[in-house]
């Protein structure tokens, strides 16, 4: 008997439970809608850098809902999830909302981080499910083949690495000129920091430059020793690839050793007003690579300031964030979504896309110059096109920003990687990746 | 050489610098008997309060003061809601609260003041002068004063005034303490609040450095292994240990690091505590009893 | 010395428990007249330091509570002060086993007695002088650590330490234990003597019966937690029976 | 000879049950095994198995690593979650370089891996007591964090240091589905519940708990002292290892240095004291409660709808203030955890049900 | 061989105050040998030196016929030294029985492995612990508590389980720290019954320390008086009880 009240009060209490973890369910239908996960993380050491991104991404959203009357007049339903940067409650969001929510559709989930994007690989392969990554996805998941539902737009570490030493070329004056430069990489000790290590001792062996490796434990909050160790080895150039309160400490620490803030390169992660601000004036002349360049005088920025900030519908709570390296970056990420819907509703129909219907639309993007202008964005971002056997983009480019003690300013045009430098290299690894997980890889010549 | 010493110098800055912050801990456990794991929130507290403050036009001063007030106040009420309900409790216990009270701070924290990271200038270039041959920041020199000054202060009002003898008086001996009349809940209050304050001290040197954000709590795992070597109950222990463990990271950076492949620092000062323990179980300056049975 | 006036220290039926079950007191009434000398005796676990903690609040620390009975001072209910509050009314207590603060100063120590207080410095230099003339020894002491003294002056230490406090009632908890027989002598004639000449009435537990009812006005046995026997100092070392309790009620009882 | 508690009367809680102890536990045992086997598989969405009953579970069986170090053992660890990465790493190592190792053998041989290396971090608790411990394995925590980040050779130099889980399966039958590693974790924590309770009902068992109560005592009774505290890391360890295997293969479907850090083992330890220590059962509810909370909270505040596009960074930041104050709410009202809740309960069921 | 147990000159000081001052003592086989004394006078910490639980500054031991200059506590239990304590020490969250059974640890032989697996020596360990441990129990009487959980037990009971635990290892030398503390009269007397029992069935050397000198004249074959860390008086029981060194150490200093 107690038993059987033990098993009743424990039932009705799951009961309960799963009453309230459903509830949302009974909000009101959402049919017709597309649905756009928006995976944030706002609290966590992160959180300063995401706060700035999802308003980027929300008021691109917003303008395209509110002011063009949805795509091709399917609206578009933001729903947040909150996975605290952890890998635990971003698959817990993910579960929740792969297969819509109210009857909007799914088409493709943006995880907004590294490890999850890992972390759901095999998931999203077996639900057919698209996870995008602009700017921080896998890099073998180039190869579309071997990985059909990962989409690493827009860039990877190995370019930047490249863009990087070409920077530098141009500065020394010429490739020929590197002969002897020092270049020392100071980086987050984590798989992200480590990622450069192989294409930048691949390009130290072709141009002949010294490669210097300087790891810096998580969270970097003390780096005198290794600056110490920069400056005896006579670096010439600091490829610094912080992450969080690393960069601001590095730039620090850089002046109290002496070293000049223009001889440092800032990775896309160390580029955002938040890594350089509080570094104060020690970071005056720190240059940092973008592929989000930081500014409000591109058009779609122009457009987003007049129907949506100074409306008050933005989702910033800071307007002096409007127009950084996060909010470009999340208006960025917002048109890579939606211009993979018109693609997609290109062959499908104005309507919204299953995830299968995504995963075409994300592997047959083309947002050419045209189009580019068309939206508002030149010189926001650079061409990108998709294709099965790559799902980064064929052209990899990203420009090098320097920060004035208040704000980034442009330095250079959109500088491109050489997309075949490397490309046998992660095709090798992809194939390996495929060996080691039993996939046989697509057909380049499917569609 | 020249290169050893500035980084065993550098280090030893960055140890004055561990020894602060394991100072707020060793007041709290000389009092409470606990490893406060919420010392990193209450210094991530401290710093973002003061620069909200500054930022919005307050004079430093003023800030300082009010943020000291605020520290205050947040003794009082852990005082009152976490350590009371929880007397003569066991330490793991505590020690689980203080974690639970990490998350109540910086969740309030952040959900009142924000995520953002801040620029805090307290007013001292970080730029650095050459002294024969070796670079010292000045804000390195000045921190290291403040820090000293602070020791200092600490010093005489233990030694000299009632609330420091009371204070020493309840870590040798609570219940002794209790029966010539010494209020604990009292003591708490206060030792709390000091501690806020030196919180806030050191959220502000940590903060000039590296901008005043959520990492700043991640202080507190810095100082275990501090307080592991320099005694948990020991103030010339927290600094000595501080500064052993500064000096210890970076020179192990430079001359370990390269052997293994990669930075060494997060565990190194944990490898150095629990060899320490090994040889001195109560530290450099604790004290060890005898179970009697 | 032995007439008893009403309404100082009153202790009815009180019960008291570690824990949630553990019994230490069963039931214990027993009264303190002003300016007496009270022996608490019995042997050990018959519930004599329960007995003075119950009184001084100080159980708290063991997870000791109260649960039966009244404290009256004063005519007055006690139970639920804070020993702070007790401290602040007069009534101290020194622990068994000493309790000095070894890293404290021998000064600090006696000093912190006086906290509780709120005295100017004047008035405390005084109090502590007066300390001094009490435990001369003390003073040629005061700037050694007190785990560096003898037992015998660790107990002066924490006897002095609580009369700074300016008690009316001193609860003493085995004053002798561990101490030589000259040293014990020693202490029992000084608190003979601050009983004679500053009315500071004493409630002290004793094993050591001969002499803590040779000092002693008034005495009451414990056994097992309960009350077995009371009476004047006279009357107890008159009666056979003390032995009994006290020494175990076996036959051949040592010949005195 | 007479006795003497004629006239002690006792009174108190007994050890054994009223009603008939084996038929009780033989039921309570069929049940669960009817439920876990047959019924949640059946009824429960993709969603509930994969980001709530899955993690739940994982997350118990490392609180029941965690408890008989600490429940039972006495000891102290403050590094759970890395005994879990090491058990992962190795997992997927022995996959990868031994592929023709049944999953079976692969788990019980990564949870030997991370029992020894339990073992070399617990040899402090041969000289060092109470918290000074939790250094040690706060040490374990941060080494192999770097370890894992610092040797690419553990994750098979994949870019992102993450490993991805080897393809799960059994005699050739599948077990990547949602409800196949359901089945692979319930049954795996089934088997590591009967060998908890095959430890603790031990003489083993009663020596840490000997050890626990009175290490004094128990030395001067000649209880071997430092080898049970090792084996006590040891076996803590093996779950930990086996543990962290279910968390990154089953549950995450990765691993990464990260995945296992310093959150991760004040989780379990707060598992530990939600759900009390020293049992066995309690660890669930714990685990439930680590799970459960955060995503309740979220649904609450979804279904009040105020959450969108409102400020979610503020409602998250609320949820750690709460998160906070439950935990200290429970230490201050539940000294024994949550266990204790079921067992009052039952206890006062039992007594109703008596008369 | 007609001693037991030997201590040379043992000396043992915590922080400089002195506990034990190089004492000397013989412990004859099968006899019950008391230590009385006053309270701090160093019985507990004989004890505690005698089974390793403290290590002695000077002096050694000899037990059945072995030399030591210290002995770790858990190589005095294997050597057949067992153990009560003054405050309680029993295992507060086992069972009466379970306590009793963690005193068979010495006994043990298996490992680990064996144990949980219940195999191997574990199986006939596990009969074996349990026949003796439930005679002792029924030996002290405590067959109506076995299950019971010792913390909550009556304090009287809780002494009899930690005397249990000790007796059930059948040590050779048992030391009982104050077994009859905070008794009655009839208490006291049943457990003295059953301590000269014990010495009269197992023949049993025994070591106790008891304040209650009536009940100690009348149970023990040989007294050692301590105070202030020194031996007062050593002997059979009728010189003790005349010695006037006892009668000032003990009651105090008498006018």
């Amino acid at each position: 008997m107690s038993m059987l009240s033990k098993t009743i009060a424990l039932a009705t209490g799951a009961l309960i439970v799963a009453a309230t973890l459903n509830a949302p369910v009974q909000a009101q239908d959402a049919t017709g809608q597309q649905l756009y996960p928006l995976f944030t993380y706002r609290t966590g050491p992160y959180a300063p850098s995401f706060i700035p991104f999802g308003a980027g991404n929300i008021d691109y959203l917003r303008y395209v809902n509110e002011v063009e009357g949805g795509v091709n007049g399917v609206k578009i339903l933001v729903q947040e999830c909150e996975t605290a940067y952890t890998i635990e409650r971003g698959i817990e969001c993910y579960e929740r909302y792969k297969n819509g929510f109210n009857g909007a559709l799914t088409a493709a989930v943006y995880p907004h981080s590294s490890g999850l994007d890992v972390a759901l690989t095999d998931k999203a392969r077996a639900d057919k499910i698209p996870i995008v990554s602009p700017g921080g996805g896998q890099n073998i998941a180039t190869d579309g083949r071997v990985f059909p539902y990962q989409f690493p737009l827009i860039f990877d570490y190995w370019s930047e690495a490249q863009i990087i030493v070409d920077y530098i070329a141009q500065q020394v004056g010429g490739y020929e000129k590197l002969k002897g430069v020092k270049i020392a990489t100071l980086y987050h000790d984590s798989g992200y920091g480590r990622d450069t290590i192989e294409p930048l001792g691949i390009l130290s062996k072709k141009y002949g430059f010294e490669d210097i490796q300087i790891p810096v434990p998580h969270p970097g909050e003390q780096q005198q020793a290794q600056w110490q160790q920069i400056r005896r080895a006579g670096a010439d150039w600091v490829f610094l690839r912080g992450w969080g309160v690393m960069t601001p400490v590095a730039i620090k620490t850089a002046a109290r050793v002496g070293f000049p803030a223009d001889r440092i390169i800032g990775d896309i992660w160390s580029g955002s007003e938040d890594d350089a601000r509080p570094a104060g004036v020690a970071a005056k002349g720190y240059l940092a690579v973008s592929v989000f360049p930081p500014g409000t005088d591109y058009g779609i920025i122009k457009t987003l300031k007049e129907k949506i900030v100074d409306q008050g519908k933005s989702d910033l709570k800071d307007n002096s964030k409007f127009g950084t390296v996060y909010y470009n970056y999340g208006v960025i990420e917002a048109i890579t979504f939606v211009e993979a819907l018109r693609t997609g509703q290109q062959k499908f129909g104005n309507r919204p896309l299953t995830a299968e219907e995504g995963q075409w639309a994300l592997e047959n993007l083309n947002i050419d110059q045209k189009r580019i202008i068309e939206l508002g964005a030149e010189g926001l971002i650079s061409p990108l096109k998709t294709t099965i056997d790559n799902h980064k983009g064929e052209t990899i480019a990203a420009k090098i920003i320097q920060w004035n003690g208040e704000s980034w300013n442009t330095r250079t045009d959109w500088i491109k990687a050489d997309s075949t430098l490397f490309a046998d290299v992660i095709k090798a690894k992809a194939a390996a990746y495929a060996a080691e997980k039993g996939i046989t890889p697509r057909e380049a010549a499917s569609n | 050489m020249a290169y050893f010493f500035e980084t065993l110098i550098a280090g030893l800055f960055a140890g004055l610098m561990y020894g602060l912050v394991a100072i707020g801990f060793v007041l709290i456990y000389k009092a409470s008997g606990v490893f406060n794991f919420a010392q990193g929130a209450m210094v991530f507290l401290a710093a973002l309060v003061f620069v909200t403050l500054v930022e919005h036009g307050i004079h430093f001063w003023v800030a300082f003061a009010a943020t000291s007030a605020l520290m205050v106040l947040t003794a009082v009420a852990i005082e009152a809601l976490v350590l009371r309900p929880l007397r003569n409790r066991d330490p793991l216990t505590l020690f689980m609260a203080t974690l639970g009270l990490s998350f109540v701070i910086d969740g309030a924290t952040q959900f009142f003041l924000g995520t953002d990271v801040h620029m805090l200038d307290v007013g001292i270039d970080d730029i650095a002068d050459d002294y024969g041959g070796l670079f010292i920041s000045r804000f390195d020199i000045i921190a290291s004063l403040i820090v000293i000054a602070l020791v200092a202060v600490l010093a005489i009002v233990f030694s000299k005034t009632r609330m420091g003898v009371s204070l020493r008086a309840v870590a040798d001996d609570t219940l002794a303490a209790q029966s010539i009349g010494i209020r604990l809940p009292v003591i708490w209050r206060i030792v709390w609040s000091v501690a806020g304050i030196v919180a806030l001290v050191a959220g502000l040197l940590w903060g000039a450095r590296q901008g005043v954000q959520y990492s700043l709590s991640l202080v507190t795992l810095k100082a275990l292994p501090v307080l592991i070597i320099g005694g948990f109950s020991s103030i010339p222990g927290a600094i000595t240990g501080g500064l052993f463990v500064g000096a210890g990271e970076a020179l192990a950076d430079i001359y370990l690091g390269p052997l293994v492949g990669g930075s060494v620092s997060t565990w190194f000062a944990y490898i150095l505590a629990v060899a320490f323990l090994l040889v001195r179980p109560a530290g450099l300056f604790g004290d060890r009893d005898i179970e009697r049975v | 010395m032995t007439h008893e006036k009403a309404g100082f220290l009153e202790v009815r039926n009180v019960e008291a428990l570690y824990g949630q079950a553990i019994l230490a007191v069963h039931d214990v009434s027993l009264k303190v007249g002003e300016g007496n000398i009270v022996a608490l005796l019995g042997a050990n676990g018959a519930g004599k330091s329960t007995t003075l903690k119950a009184i001084s609040n100080l159980l708290g620390p063991a997870r000791g509570r109260v649960s039966k009975g009244d404290i009256l001072w004063r005519d007055e209910q006690i139970n639920d002060l804070s020993a702070s509050k007790l401290v602040a009314r007069g009534i101290v207590q020194v622990l068994e086993g000493r309790h000095v603060f070894q890293q404290l100063t021998v000064e600090e120590n006696i000093l912190s007695g006086a906290f509780v207080r709120k005295l100017s410095r004047n008035a405390l230099r005084e109090s502590l002088e007066q300390v001094y003339t009490w435990f001369p020894y003390l003073k040629q002491k005061r700037k050694i650590k007190a785990g560096l003294t003898s037992g015998g002056e660790q107990q002066m230490v924490a006897i002095g330490r609580a009369l700074m406090t300016k008690p009316r009632l001193v609860l003493l908890d085995e004053p002798s234990m561990g101490l030589a027989p000259i040293v014990v002598q020693e202490i029992f004639e000084i608190l003979r003597g601050l009983n004679r000449g500053s009315g500071v009435s004493f409630l002290l537990a004793e094993q050591n019966a001969n002499l803590a009812l040779k000092y002693a006005d008034h005495g009451y046995i414990l056994e097992m937690g309960r009350v077995a026997l009371s009476g004047t100092a006279e009357e107890l070392r008159a009666r056979d029976d003390v032995h009994d309790f006290y020494l175990g009620g076996a036959k051949p009882s040592v010949p005195h | 000879m007479t006795t003497l508690q004629d006239t002690v009367p006792e009174t108190g809680p007994t050890a054994s049950i009223v009603t008939n102890p084996a038929v009780l536990r033989l039921a309570l045992v069929l049940t669960s095994i009817v439920v876990a086997f047959g019924v949640v598989p059946a009824i429960a969405t993709d969603y509930w198995l994969s980001s709530i009953i899955i993690p739940t579970i994982v997350m118990g069986l490392a609180g029941i690593s965690l408890n008989l170090l600490q429940g039972y053992a006495g000891l102290v660890s403050l590094g759970s979650a890395a005994f879990m990465s090491v058990g992962v790493f190795s997992a997927y190592n022995l996959i990868l370089r031994a592929p023709a190792l049944p999953l079976p053998v692969v788990l019980v041989l990564a949870g030997l891996t991370a029992a020894g290396v339990g073992i070399f971090f617990g040899l402090p608790a041969l000289r060092i007591k109470g918290f000074y411990l939790g250094a040690s394995t706060l040490g374990a925590q941060f080494f192999f964090q770097w370890l894992f980040t610092n040797y690419p050779w553990f994750s098979n130099n994949s870019q992102s240091l993450t490993i991805s889980a080897p393809r799960l399966e059994f005699f050739g039958y599948d077990l990547q589905s949602p409800v196949g590693r359901y089945l692979l974790v319930v049954t795996v924590t089934a088997l590591l519940i009967g060998f908890a309770f095959l430890v603790v009902k031990s003489r083993l068992g009663r020596e840490w708990m000997a050890i626990r109560d009175m290490e004094t005592a128990a030395s001067v009774l000649g209880v071997r002292v430092a080898s049970r505290k090792l084996q006590a890391y040891a076996i803590s360890s093996f779950f930990l290892g086996i543990t962290g295997v279910l968390w990154g293969f089953a549950y995450l479907g990765t691993a990464d240095a990260h995945t296992y850090n310093l959150d991760k083992s004040f989780q379990v330890l707060f598992i530990v004291l939600i759900g009390g220590t020293a049992t066995i059962f309690g660890n669930f509810l714990g685990a439930a409660f680590i799970v459960l909370t955060p995503i309740l909270l979220d649904h609450l505040v979804l279904s009040a709808n105020i959450a969108y596009l409102s400020d979610q960074g503020a409602i998250t930041n609320l949820q750690r203030v709460i998160f906070g104050a439950i935990i200290i709410f429970i230490l201050i009202k539940e000294p024994d955890g949550l266990s204790a809740w079921t067992r009052r309960g039952a206890e006062a069921l039992r007594a109703r049900l008596k008369t | 061989m007609a001693s037991l147990l030997e201590l040379s000159n043992v000396s043992l000081s915590f922080r400089g105050v002195t506990a034990l001052n190089a004492l000397s003592l013989t412990v004859a086989r099968s006899e019950i040998c008391a230590l009385i004394g006053p309270n701090g006078a160093g019985k507990s910490s004989l004890l505690n030196v005698i089974n390793g639980v403290y290590r002695a500054d000077a002096g050694d031991i000899v037990f059945d016929g072995a030399r030591f200059e210290a002995i770790r506590p858990g190589k005095a239990a294997r050597l057949g030294i067992g153990r009560t304590f003054q405050h309680n020490a029993l295992f507060r969250r086992l069972t009466a029985r379970e306590n009793v059974l963690a005193g068979l640890s010495r006994h043990g032989g298996a490992c680990f492995i064996e144990n949980v697996f219940r195999f191997g020596r574990d199986r006939k360990e596990r009969n074996d612990f349990a026949a003796r441990a439930d005679r002792v129990i029924a030996f002290l009487g405590l067959d109506t508590v076995r299950d019971r959980i010792v913390s909550t037990l009556s304090y009287g009971t809780q002494k009899r389980v930690d005397l249990a635990r000790a007796l059930v290892s059948e040590p050779k030398l048992l030391l009982l720290d104050e077994p009859m503390a905070g008794m009655n009269q009839d208490e006291k007397k049943e457990m003295s019954r059953v301590i000269a029992e014990i010495n009269r069935t197992f023949g049993t050397t025994i070591v106790l320390i008891e304040h209650d000198v009536g009940i100690v004249l009348g149970l023990a074959h040989h007294i050692v008086v301590l105070d202030y860390g020194r031996k007062v008086a050593d002997g059979a029981p009728e010189a003790i009880r005349n010695d006037p060194n006892v009668i000032a150490a003990y009651l105090g200093t008498v006018h």
